[in-house]
């Protein structure tokens, strides 16, 4: 793996005082018991214009008072007018989110990190892998593909949660399921479907090997609790796909965002920025701290 | 005007902030009463109701201290009448150990009182909350927590 | 066993009898009566009276047998009242009454057999010299304390050498047997018995050990009072067993804790009356004819003491004048209570009444500070009183009661005339205050509810939640909460049956939800919590690995039983565990409140 | 140093025999290399490492602060070198269920104090000679009579002075607390697997060292340690702000010893103070 | 800077220093003694406070550019829900330190390459430009100090806008460094000439490298899997002592502090060594154990910091091994790495 040696003096230092921009919540959508999406515009006019960001980065979001907690940007790049963050109420700040109304105004820093490799993907096939709430930076980039669908291939989804209840973007998830030039499957944990589940039934890697999806020229983009990842590149490295060609995003706990608070990184890698985004053949060379 | 008169004039103006955790069974119901037989009591007192005065942790008070209170008050039931049997008997252990160390720190344990007030004992509450409102009057602004942050680090 | 059962006729009807009883056994099943004096049932019998014979007819030897002694035999003919039965008890009859010419009982058969005046020499005994008294001590009370002594004309029942009997435990059984009540052991006995006073009469009159405790009592059945029982004191007596044909008496048998798990408690612990005797100047306790309000209740009472007739205590003359004091302690600051008995005005309305059905000529006088009669008809009832001129009513205090010749006076304030008033009465009627049951505040402190300041139980909400306590499942009825009269006990009474039954209806209880949860991630088990909750609801929780070996014991808080204090949640240092609604997030949001 | 010298062989010569005998999977106790000023806790897994143990009054630490880590609990049984001082310690331990008494082998020094000068606490040391061990080395010790007055001297000395003087005593102590946390990490009795600074929901004590949240995490210190505390005064010795934290919690100690006739760490089964009450307890100052 | 200017001073330079730049209102943080004994830089108004011999200061510099607790942001929500950002930074005073050691000064190099690493740390850097450091070479080193192992010197000049050479109380040669360095010469006037041509610094102090970080380096390439890292861990407290007191040690937490309707974000120290610093809310913790910790600290500094700056986080002040309460001794870890 290529380590970057950041030289300071070469490049443009972008000032941080670590003063947020105000946002205002415009929409809270319930997705599952502890999980709530959040749509955000700016407060300030030239703020929303000059704001820009890739697939996969973060940002710092915060309820004062509270604190900063990090996010995923969950709505796609495309659609400029908002920014959108899905929430699953874990500790402080994510609780406190989880209190805030549609009006209110919370904090936003970012965005931060790098992002899913959109050049690399242009002409392949798209095999996007998620877990639980683990769809957010996904939904993110399948949203940014979507929208630049001619760029692409063919398009997979395999979604998948604990039970139907944890599902997130319900509403999402059937309209990529009626679109024509989108291949989905959802499934759930045994145990986890109801009566009316029509989906699939089982863990996502087991699902995986059943869909057969053919590596040539895929790229495979997966997201969701670590041990789902894990098993998901044992399954992947099984039906012969090339972890070269496979990426994921990792969440280690981060304070500042940008490389300073020093506790995201693994082995020489910091989270905030070298990743989130990895590919996977890289983080099987890291040292296993994530 | 002169500066002392100013002082005092501007003291009698302030009122002070009394919060008062109140065991639910005896004093709150104590403090219920007086507000059903139309006892009065000086509006300084801000309550929070508690399970029970063993509820109340030494850490509500200094909170409640280091969020502007001028005084704390905790109160329950009488020794023996604990809704909980000995509920009671755990707080007054805990708490007067507290102020006891509040005190070695040199913070005012004026500051900070502890009383059994009983469902029955409403003109009780009406008159130790007259009692203390005007201690805490007396006394004047705590400054003690209020100017904690003035030495800070650098 | 196997029964052997034995049929005879008695007066030409057939009858069944098991081996080893008596004719007498035989003919009480076919209701046939045979007089008895010597026997009682508890007694082995002697067949010394002969007042029992019967003849025999058939199946054997013709010949006039006791009854009560005399076994059954198969194919035994009997006749109880043939002629030459009746000559014998006539016979008999007339020997005893020459004998005991002052025992009822002879005189009343004598009369029945048509005996006449005897020629024999009188003596004025009413012992028959039957025996039972003597069977009855040795046999069943196994204590011997009385004999037959001398011979002959000089024979009498006695104690050896008619000394005062220190061996006599003076339990009464040879009085209780004794046919003429002939014998009283209070005559020799060294030790006699104490009276026991009757409680429910408010002493008025006594009982014995073994006793029904009030009329109404429920169940209505006899208890027996060990401290006073002398088959409990000296292990002697044991005559209401040896007399109970239900075989209900067992001495054996101990006092039992008895442990109900139950969903609901109403208490109804009820009052007692103020201890007047705090007040000297009344009198009460001193002079005998000052009574408090119960006692003159139990007085009137046809069930009382001296079944509805009233006497005055000291010499049992009828009181022509009676002054009833109202608020003894009540509404008195100093010495009393602050609080009105609400109910002792309506009850001495209602006793100048009762009075006055006694006593025509009576004259009654009633001191008051204040006739409350709040309640429907009370008024109307009290106007009664007033109008019909049943009493003299006077609003003051009395300062004084004191005997003066054979009297009392009574001497107070008439505040409405504005003097001073002395009546002479012959008996003076306190109506002292209402207080809660003694112990009631032990009680209270088991239940986990709470009292007042004088002791009366509270209600949760005094509007709103009246009968429940601030426990959940404890209800509260009648004087044990504030004093009140039958109406509103039973009103109150009925309110808390139905919430307890509202209570245990459902299948699944629903209960506040204020427990206590534990974290178990950050939980030390230490186990701290355990020591301090009050309840027991914190346990041990194993937790396992895969392999089921054990890697931490961690506190775990049992739902049913939290009942969510949060002394637990205190001592957690670690601050492991949260009682929900209480939660430290919510205390703290509380807390920052106040800085707003 | 004769007498130390003694001691560090018969305490060598018992590690290296529980060793040997597979008692115990370690033994916890001192070592130390030349020009250290302290001896350094050392972890001896086989007999023949037992050369590396030491015993002389340089052995301040209480290892008893290693008693409840997973990471020792995982070699097995555990030996531990233990002063008088440090049993208290144990004590409160086994009290607590944090360890069991069938899985620590404790070995005693009969120790006469540390430190050189001696540590104030050693002077009124009232057990010299650790009761209750299952090995115990070193010769007896005459154990001086210790008065109740003599406890509590540093408490006491700042209890002497005013209250405006306290705070003001207190306000330039506290100040300085870089909250680093020594303190709590070198306790034995601070074992919890989240302390309360650490939990977020609440705060109840602020995480910034400045001198409210100083204040507020001494305080709960302080009150988390009444009726636990033993005295060791590792915490004192670690802070490397020099704030006199024995003086802290030795009024506490002072506190439930006049309050409840309480004394921490001198028997595995007593009850601590805040987990039990009396009804005789003072009511003074009580409204 | 192109070539060294060189001044000379008098042995009572210091406490003329002080004196000089407290009279022009410019802040000074001088070496003091506190009650406990301890040596440490604070903030002085006279030269009486200032103390002269001493072989390095309790405290190392980066508490004066990254405080242990500092105010990022001010907020304030209105009735309507709306928020009010602040403070408006206030420009920063001109400060001055004199004093510190060549080591401490060096490690202001680490701090700057991670605060101005892409993103320029707002309030750091404003700290960082106000301030000049005047350091002192050191001519004893204590039996701790190991600069010379990790790439420094006792008289290293490395981030010191002055270096001053030959003790606090004696006649002094100042190497004068940058800009700032210029301007502060200009500051003390008289009390300074420039030294004669062709003067030479002192020889430089010796002291014996006592490890090699490359060696070291490799070892740690290939041993983040180690027994080494448990059984060298076992002693450690999981305390903060050992960061707190380092110079080049920079992690930090954010926390809000607020009360009902204002309050703030703060900025305040935070250390690897703490078990809840990489727990992620979901109760998965990245770094379990003390070993791992332990790990990290040792990887951080002289792995991680030399593959992305290039250079390892340590000056070899031996701060942590003076001070950490249980003897853990980073030097004697070091030579244990680099003899396997
Ligand atoms: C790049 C990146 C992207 C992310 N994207 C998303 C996203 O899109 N959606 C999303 O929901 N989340 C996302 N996360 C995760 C999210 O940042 C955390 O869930 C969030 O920061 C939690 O913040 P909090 O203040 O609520 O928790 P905190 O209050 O900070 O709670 C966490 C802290 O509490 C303590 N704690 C928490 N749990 C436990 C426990 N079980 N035991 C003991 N102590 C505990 C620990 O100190 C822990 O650090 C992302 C994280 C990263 C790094
Ligand atoms: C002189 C007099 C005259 C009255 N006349 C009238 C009248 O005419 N009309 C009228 O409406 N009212 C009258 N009253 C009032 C009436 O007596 C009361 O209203 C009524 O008895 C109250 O009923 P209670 O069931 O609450 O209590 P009580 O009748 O006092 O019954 C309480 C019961 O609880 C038992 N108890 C106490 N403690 C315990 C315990 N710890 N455990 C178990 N059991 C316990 C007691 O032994 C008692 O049996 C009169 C009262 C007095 C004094
Ligand atoms: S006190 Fe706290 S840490 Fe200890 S067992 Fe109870 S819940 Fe667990
Ligand atoms: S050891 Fe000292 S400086 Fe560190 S947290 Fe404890 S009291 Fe504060
Ligand atoms: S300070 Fe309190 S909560 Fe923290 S470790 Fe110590 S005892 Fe536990
Ligand atoms: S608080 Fe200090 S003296 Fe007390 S046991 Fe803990 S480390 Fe020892
Ligand atoms: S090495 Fe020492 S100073 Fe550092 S954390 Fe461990 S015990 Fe504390
Ligand atoms: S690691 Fe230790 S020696 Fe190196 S700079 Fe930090 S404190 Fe100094």
């Amino acid at each position: 793996m290529a380590t970057k040696n950041t030289s300071t003096a070469d490049q443009a230092l972008i000032p941080l005082d670590y003063k947020p921009s105000k946002m205002r919540i415009e929409r809270i959508t319930e997705e599952t018991s502890d999980t709530k999406t959040f749509r955000l515009n700016f407060c300030d006019a030239d703020e929303a214009q000059r704001f820009e960001f890739r697939a996969g980065q973060f940002g710092l979001y915060s309820v004062f008072g509270a604190g900063e907690a990090t996010f995923c940007i969950a709505s796609s790049p495309t659609r400029k007018e908002y920014i959108e963050c899905s929430v699953k109420r874990m500790g402080k700040v994510t609780a406190e989110l989880h209190q805030c109304n549609e009006g209110d105004i919370i904090g936003f820093r970012g965005p931060y990190g790098n992002s899913f490799p959109m050049e690399q993907m242009e002409g392949k096939n798209l095999l996007f892998i998620g877990g639980g709430i683990g769809l957010a930076p996904l939904r993110s980039l399948i949203w940014n593909c979507l929208d630049l669908r001619e760029q692409f291939a063919e398009m997979t989804i395999l979604y998948g949660a604990r039970t139907e209840a944890d599902l997130v973007y319900k509403e999402e998830l059937k309209t990529w399921q009626q679109m024509q030039d989108v291949r989905t499957a959802y499934t759930v944990d045994p145990g986890g479907e109801t009566p009316e589940w029509k989906g699939e039934v089982g863990f996502v890697p087991q699902i995986l090997e059943k869909m057969k999806p053919s590596p040539k020229n895929t790229i495979v983009i997966t997201c969701g609790p670590p041990i789902m990842i894990k098993f998901v590149l044992v399954s992947l490295t099984g039906l012969d796909f090339s972890l070269e060609s496979a990426y994921t995003t990792l969440e280690n706990r981060m304070k500042c965002g940008v490389g300073k608070c020093g506790r995201c990184n693994v082995g020489n890698q910091y989270v905030c920025k070298d990743g989130p985004v990895f590919r996977c053949s890289d983080l099987q060379n890291l040292p296993q701290e994530f | 005007m002169s500066e002392e008169k100013q002082n005092q004039s501007e003291k009698s103006q302030w009122q002070p902030r009394i919060v008062a955790f109140l065991c639910n069974w005896c004093s709150y119901a104590g403090a219920d009463l007086a507000g059903m037989s139309r006892r009065g009591y000086p509006a300084a007192i801000k309550v929070i109701r508690v399970p029970c005065s063993g509820k109340v942790d030494p850490m509500f008070v200094l909170k409640s201290f280091e969020r502007g209170a001028d005084m704390v008050l905790v109160s329950g039931c009488h020794p023996g009448d604990c809704h909980y049997t000995s509920g009671n008997y755990h707080a007054r252990r805990k708490l007067l150990a507290f102020r006891e160390l509040l005190d070695f720190f040199g913070i005012d344990q004026r500051r900070f009182k502890i009383s059994w007030v009983s469902a029955a004992e409403g003109a009780k509450w009406s008159s130790l909350v007259k009692e203390i409102t005007a201690e805490a009057q007396a006394l004047g602004p705590f400054k003690t927590f209020a100017t904690m942050l003035q030495g800070e680090p650098s | 066993m196997t029964e052997e059962t034995i049929k005879l006729t008695i007066d030409n009807q057939e009858v069944e009898a098991e081996a080893g009883q008596t004719i007498l056994d035989a003919a009480k099943t076919l209701g046939i009566e045979i007089p008895t004096l010597c026997y009682h049932p508890a007694v082995p019998s002697a067949g010394a009276c002969r007042i029992c014979v019967v003849e025999i007819t058939a199946g054997a030897r013709g010949a006039l047998v006791p009854a009560c002694a005399y076994p059954v035999q198969e194919g035994l003919g009997i006749q109880s009242n043939s002629e030459r039965v009746r000559q014998s008890r006539k016979m008999t009859l007339q020997l005893l009454l020459a004998r005991s010419p002052g025992a009822k009982i002879i005189r009343e058969m004598a009369k029945e057999y048509g005996c006449e005046e005897l020629r024999l020499e009188r003596k004025d005994d009413d012992c028959i010299m039957c025996g039972l008294c003597v069977r009855v001590c040795q046999q069943i009370i196994g204590t011997a304390a009385v004999c037959f002594a001398g011979r002959g004309p000089d024979r009498e029942v006695s104690t050896p050498y008619k000394l005062l009997s220190d061996v006599c435990i003076g339990c009464g059984a040879c009085a209780f047997v004794c046919p003429t009540e002939a014998i009283d052991p209070a005559e020799f006995c060294s030790n006699p018995l104490e009276k026991i006073a009757n409680e429910f009469n408010c002493g008025l009159d006594n009982r014995t050990p073994v006793h029904i405790p009030f009329p109404q009592a429920v169940p209505n059945k006899p208890v027996i009072d060990r401290e006073n029982c002398i088959r409990f004191q000296t292990g002697g007596c044991g005559a209401c067993q040896s007399v109970c044909p239900a075989e209900a008496i067992d001495y054996d048998m101990e006092d039992k804790t008895v442990q109900e798990d139950v969903g609901a408690i109403i208490v109804a612990t009820g009052y007692k009356l103020f201890d007047t005797e705090v007040f000297e100047e009344y009198g009460y306790g001193r002079y005998p004819d000052v009574v408090t309000s119960l006692e003159f209740e139990r007085m009137v009472s046809a069930s009382g003491p001296t079944d509805g007739q009233l006497y005055r205590p000291s010499d049992g003359k009828e009181p022509k004048t009676i002054v009833f004091l109202q608020c003894i302690g009540s509404r008195r600051e100093k010495g009393g209570v602050p609080y009105c008995s609400k109910i002792c005005c309506m009850y001495t309305a209602k006793h100048t009444i009762l009075y006055k059905h006694k006593v025509h000529d009576g004259q009654a006088f009633v001191f008051y500070m204040d006739v409350r009669s709040g309640g429907k008809n009370y008024e109307q009832f009290v106007r009664r009183v007033l109008t019909e001129k049943m009493a003299t009513y006077l609003r003051g205090r009395v300062s004084k009661v004191f005997p003066r010749n054979g009297q009392l006076v009574v001497r107070g304030a008439d505040t409405l005339s504005g003097g001073q008033v002395e009546i002479t009465a012959d008996m003076v009627v306190l109506a002292p205050a209402i207080q809660p049951s003694p112990g009631v505040q032990d009680l209270a402190q088991k239940l986990r509810i709470g009292y007042d300041q004088h002791g009366f139980l509270l209600e949760a909400h005094p509007k709103l939640r009246p009968v429940e306590t601030n426990t959940a499942g404890v209800f509260l009825a009648g004087a044990c909460h504030s004093p009140q009269d039958i109406p509103d006990c039973v009103a109150q009474a009925s309110a808390a049956a139905s919430k307890a039954l509202g209570l245990v209806s459902h299948k699944q209880l629903t209960r506040e939800p204020t427990i206590g949860v534990v974290n178990e991630l950050s939980c030390n088990g230490c186990f701290e919590c355990e020591n301090v909750c009050a309840y027991g609801a914190i346990e041990h929780k194993e937790l396992r690995d895969r392999e089921g070996d054990l890697t931490a014991t961690l506190a775990h808080i049992n739902e049913g039983l939290c009942q969510g204090c949060g002394a637990c949640a205190v001592t957690c240092r670690s601050k492991s565990i949260e009682v929900q609604g209480y939660r430290d997030d919510q205390m703290f949001a509380a807390i920052n409140a106040i800085s707003r | 140093m004769s007498a130390n010298g003694t001691i560090t062989q018969t305490l060598r010569e018992a590690a290296a025999q529980v060793l040997s005998e597979e008692k115990v999977g370690v033994v916890i106790g001192y070592g130390r290399d030349d020009g250290q000023e302290f001896s350094t806790p050392v972890f001896l897994r086989k007999a023949e490492e037992v050369k590396r143990l030491v015993f002389d009054d340089l052995c301040f630490g209480n290892l008893a602060v290693y008693l409840p880590r997973p990471e020792i609990r995982k070699m097995g049984k555990t030996g531990i070198v233990v002063k008088g001082c440090d049993l208290r310690a144990v004590n409160v331990l086994l009290r607590e269920n944090v360890i069991k008494r069938e899985d620590v082998l404790l070995i005693g020094v009969r120790c006469g104090g540390v430190g050189q000068p001696q540590l104030p606490k050693c002077s009124v040391c009232e057990l010299h000679d650790p009761g209750g061990c299952d090995v115990v080395v070193g010769e007896a010790i005459e154990q001086q009579e210790v008065k109740a007055e003599q406890r509590y001297t540093e408490a006491g000395k700042i209890e002497a002075k005013p209250a405006e003087h306290r705070w003001e005593f207190w306000q330039k102590q506290l100040s300085k607390c870089i909250r680093c946390y020594a303190c709590r990490q070198v306790c034995p009795l601070c074992y919890c697997k989240r302390c309360i600074i650490e939990k977020s929901t609440p705060q109840w004590v602020q995480t910034s060292p400045h001198l409210r949240g100083n204040l507020a995490w001494n305080v709960t210190r302080a009150l988390h340690l009444t009726g636990r505390c033993v005295g060791c005064g590792e915490c004192e010795r670690v802070c490397p702000m020099d704030i006199p934290l024995g003086a802290i919690n030795q009024k506490m100690a002072k506190v439930v010893d006049e309050r409840f006739g309480f004394r921490s760490g001198f028997s595995a089964q007593e009850e601590a103070p805040f987990t039990t009450f009396s009804t005789e307890d003072s009511e003074e100052g009580i409204l | 800077m192109g070539e060294q200017k060189l001044y000379q001073a008098s042995a009572n330079w210091l406490k003329s220093a002080v004196d000089a730049l407290c009279a022009a209102g410019i802040e000074v943080l001088a070496p003091t003694q506190s009650e406990s004994g301890k040596v440490d830089l604070a903030r002085v108004t006279s030269s009486e406070q200032v103390i002269q011999s001493y072989p390095n200061t309790a405290f190392p510099l980066k508490r004066l550019f990254l405080p242990m607790s500092e105010v990022l942001l001010e907020y304030e929500k209105g009735e309507e829900g709306d928020v009010e950002l602040g403070p408006k930074s206030a420009p920063a005073k001109e400060l001055v330190i004199l004093g510190c050691r060549p080591c401490d000064a060096a490690a202001l190099e680490m701090l700057d390459k991670v605060f101005q690493w892409d993103y320029s740390d707002v309030p750091y850097q404003e700290k960082r430009d106000r301030t000049t450091v005047v350091s002192l070479a050191c001519s004893e080193p204590s039996p701790e100090c190991f600069c010379t192992s990790v790439g420094g010197s006792p008289q290293g000049s490395e981030q010191s806008d002055v270096l001053v050479f030959g003790g606090a109380n004696s006649a002094a040669l100042m190497q004068i460094n940058t800009a700032k360095g210029e301007k502060f010469i200009e500051r003390l006037a008289d009390t300074v000439t420039p030294a004669p041509e062709g003067t030479k610094l002192p020889e430089p102090t010796e002291l014996e490298q006592k490890f090699d970080p490359q060696k070291v380096k490799g070892w740690l390439d290939e041993n983040f899997e180690s027994n080494f890292w448990v059984e060298n861990s076992l002693g450690c407290l999981g305390c903060g002592t050992c960061s707190y007191l380092c110079p080049t040690c920079h992690c930090f937490d954010i926390v809000d502090e607020a009360s009902w309707n204002r309050g703030q974000r703060r900025r305040n120290w935070d250390c690897c060594s703490f078990a809840l610093f990489t727990l992620h809310a979901s109760g998965h913790n990245p770094r379990p154990d003390q070993a791992a910790r332990y790990r990290q600290r040792l990887m951080h500094k002289f792995k991680v910091f030399p593959e992305r700056f290039g250079r390892v986080a340590c000056v070899g002040c031996g701060r942590c091994l003076k001070n950490c309460a249980v003897g853990q001794n980073l030097l004697a870890d070091l030579a244990d790495i680099e003899s396997r």
